[in-house]
């Protein structure tokens, strides 16, 4: 059960993260490197959790399995 | 003596361990790639298969197709074992050594689908194998013909030195392209009938990277 | 220069014309599945060809990959064609096969524990496979798989004691020495299961 | 590093807007505002989203997540000027994300998007044959290695036409509404991502934008060398719009068809290889 309030959580720490990884970066404290690993692996986790934040207001969060 | 990073091919040296002559070794490019692997196989660790739609003939009607949850646990047993082995093919220094993984990853191909008790894909599955099986001879007949024209089996020996022979490495791509399913594929889709997306999905996943592996082999040595 | 592995290598590579051609003509599947033998055997002899210390080596893993590929299709060939048909078994009867295994078997395993090693798990094997041929009993695969993968294990570990701490060699050497007797032992043992039961 | 893979996911989902503007003035329709592909990618996001429970669950999803993955990793590699081999190798990683949204729905449209994009598979060869001559040319396959080269030496696009040419055709096979876009065509309903919609669809969106900027851009790395930013977009937007004109003007190929025209171009490139490494 993902509730609105973990993808929030996901959205923010995936945020923060990138955005220090990225000024880390350009202000030479984290090699840039490991800011790229960084990122490849955390923006899929952002884009996706921005986007169910979006979609949230009509299904609370929620993502249920539906079909036939 | 050149060594594999002077090459500027795959990019700079993150590790390597020395085991005598074999040195296994993670470029950019390797690292890269084992990286890929370890996340496939944790999908097909924890991914649940797809339950195929089937649409009957003669009307609208459509169902989706039963999950045997043991043949489901040995695809999921071969279809983790498939992505080991090309792990290890990733990983390897040893030109002998890649081309056993490539053989284990077309054993492994097989055992994958051969759960499955669809008439149709357990043929297009011995027809694969046997090509598979004919794709050892180039494969180890290109790893036989290094060692006699070099002495060494090493990548990291071998690296620069341009003295295996043309041949050698075609056969090398040859053999990988008969192990992997890929090229098959168009020929027998008919393996597409198998049950679940992690398991043959790992069978095209694990060809493409034996492809990528030689491609840096054969550019290296 | 024409040297000994010249000759050799086109005598290899006319051989593996005639396989591949086969497969052009062969249409049938299980011929087709016997000539993938001859390819794979095809394989390890170039690699014999090399004739070093280290083609020796290779051959053995060429040849199991080979083998568990080539095994690996059968069973496929197998369900494909729905070829399980059930058999009644068959052993002969006569009262000597039921006193004399188990005497013999026992002298078998004890000389072949004394011996050791190798050459105790063959003579062991060869008790066990006695008194599994001649007696009627259900067979217990899932106890000599098991026998066996410990034996493995047993060895490796010995192995792994050589290379870590050399100074316990003799610990090792009985550990490998052991782990070898139950493995041959459990491998020959199979043989003597093998008498046509049902589904194979 | 953030701020530039937002932009270029930007500047690709602009590029994706103009290739549509484009393709409708040619074929004289007024056609979508560029932005449209922006405005898409939100849309989608906004959508209800579930997973059908037909498919498998952790492809489904993880399949999405790689492919943005895949091309923020190979964004980073261009901005690093890492090997370009690499970058080959995340290319062909991308048919693994076309397969995989294929097959994890369960859904037969999707299936045969997935048999297709393997089947187009040739499509990758153009692509290692155009990396092959540029290591014969340059003698290494480092972008920043091949960018100096070309500052001492002048552009690529010269000595390595038929390569140019080649990786051209990889970027025309991977372009919507392309002669070669057998993978979406409108008879699979839409492909091999007729199961992914709502925020699936809007990151894959975004991924697939990123994916016309990285190649584009990557083109204009390998062939015209370091220009600077600017002329470097206006070249990589001069490319684009060539491409919808290409678009615009050939109808979609058969499979085979498909196929055969991409393996015949490798095969020039691979003669052109064998003549180059025999003869010069």
């Amino acid at each position: 059960m993902m509730k609105r309030f973990s993808i929030q959580l996901f959205a923010i720490i995936s945020g923060v993260i990138l955005v220090i990884a990225s000024a880390g970066a350009h202000l030479g404290i984290i090699a840039p490197s490991l800011s790229a690993v960084i990122a490849i692996l955390i923006v899929p986790v952002l884009l996706i959790s921005v986007g169910l934040l979006f979609a949230a207001r009509l299904t609370d969060g929620d993502i249920p399995f539906m079909g036939y | 003596m050149i060594q594999v990073f002077d090459l500027n091919v795959e990019g700079r040296e993150l590790f390597s361990l020395s085991f005598g002559d074999i040195v296994p070794y993670f470029s950019v490019y390797t690292g890269a790639l084992a990286a890929f692997v370890i996340i496939f196989i944790l999908i097909a660790i924890f991914s649940l298969p797809e339950r195929q739609m089937n649409i009957a003939f003669g009307g609208d009607a459509y169902y989706a197709k039963e999950v045997n949850v043991p043949d489901m646990r040995f695809s999921r047993f071969m279809a983790i074992a498939c992505g080991a082995a090309t792990l290890g093919a990733m990983v390897t220094g040893d030109i002998f050594n890649f081309t056993l993984f490539a053989v284990m990853v077309g054993i492994t191909n097989i055992g994958i689908v051969a759960a499955s008790g669809n008439k149709h894909v357990l043929n297009a599955a011995f027809q694969y194998g046997i090509v598979a099986m004919l794709a050892t001879v180039p494969l180890f007949g290109g790893a036989a013909l290094i060692l006699a024209t070099t002495g060494s089996l090493s990548i990291w020996v071998l690296a620069g030195a341009g003295v295996v022979p043309l041949l050698a490495k075609a056969l090398l791509v040859l053999g990988v392209m008969g192990e992997g399913i890929a090229p098959l594929y168009i020929g027998k889709a008919e393996i597409i009938r198998a049950q679940g997306a992690p398991y043959v999905l790992m069978i095209h996943f694990s060809s493409l990277l034996l492809f990528l592996r030689v491609i840096e082999i054969v550019l290296v040595i | 220069m024409i040297t000994p592995f010249h000759i050799g290598l086109f005598a290899v590579s006319l051989c593996i014309l005639v396989t591949f051609l086969s497969f052009l003509k062969e249409k049938d599947d299980l011929h087709k599945l016997i000539l993938t033998d001859l390819a794979a055997i095809m394989a390890l002899f170039i690699i014999a060809l090399v004739g070093t210390d280290l083609a020796e080596a290779l051959i053995l893993p060429g040849l199991v990959v080979g083998i568990s590929k080539l095994m690996a299709l059968a069973e496929i060939y197998l369900v494909k064609e729905g070829i399980q048909q059930k058999k009644n078994s068959t052993v002969l009867d006569i009262e000597v096969l039921d006193t004399a295994p188990a005497i013999l078997a026992a002298i078998l395993v004890i000389y072949g524990i004394i011996l050791s090693g190798f050459s105790g798990g063959a003579v062991a094997g060869l008790g066990i496979i006695f008194y599994l041929a001649f007696k009627k009993h259900d067979e217990k695969f899932e106890l000599i798989e098991t026998v066996s993968g410990y034996a493995w294990v047993t060895w490796i570990a010995a192995f792994f004691i050589f290379l870590i701490f050399p100074s316990q060699w003799f610990l090792a050497v009985m550990l490998a020495g052991g782990g070898i007797l139950l493995k041959v032992m459990a491998k020959f043992s199979l043989i003597g299961t093998m008498r046509g039961d049902p589904g194979v | 590093m953030i701020e530039y893979i937002l932009a270029a996911i930007f500047a690709g989902l602009l590029l994706h807007g103009i290739h549509r503007k484009v393709i409708a003035r040619v074929q004289g329709r007024p056609g979508p505002p560029i932005w449209q592909e922006i405005l898409h990618t939100l849309k989608f996001l906004a959508k209800e989203t579930w997973i059908p429970k037909t498919a498998s669950q952790g492809v489904y999803v993880g399949v999405v997540a790689i492919s943005i993955g895949l091309w923020v990793a190979a964004f980073a590699l261009l901005m690093a000027g890492e090997s370009l081999l690499l970058l080959f190798a995340l290319y062909v990683l991308h048919k693994i994300v076309e397969h995989g949204i294929g097959l994890a729905s369960g859904s037969p449209y999707t299936k045969f998007g997935a048999i297709r994009s393997v089947v187009s598979a040739a499509s990758e060869l153009p692509l290692l044959s155009s990396v092959a001559l540029i290591y014969l040319i340059t003698g290494s396959l480092m972008l920043r290695d091949i960018e100096a080269y070309q500052v001492i030496n002048g552009p690529l696009l010269l000595p390595a036409l038929p390569a140019a040419i080649a990786l051209y055709m990889v970027i025309l096979s991977k372009i919507h509404y392309g002669p070669f876009s057998i993978v979406e065509a409108k008879e699979l309903v839409s492909g091999y991502w007729t199961e992914h919609f709502g925020v699936w669809r809007g990151v894959m969106n975004a991924a697939f934008g990123l994916k016309t900027f990285v190649l584009l851009y990557a083109f204009v790395m390998i062939f015209i060398g370091p220009v600077g930013v600017p002329v470097a977009l206006l070249l990589v937007f001069l490319l684009m719009i060539s491409l919808s004109f290409v678009c615009a003007a050939t109808p979609m190929l058969a499979p085979y068809d498909s196929v055969t025209v991409q393996t015949v171009t490798t095969a020039l490139v691979a003669c052109y290889i064998i003549y180059l490494g025999v003869f010069a």
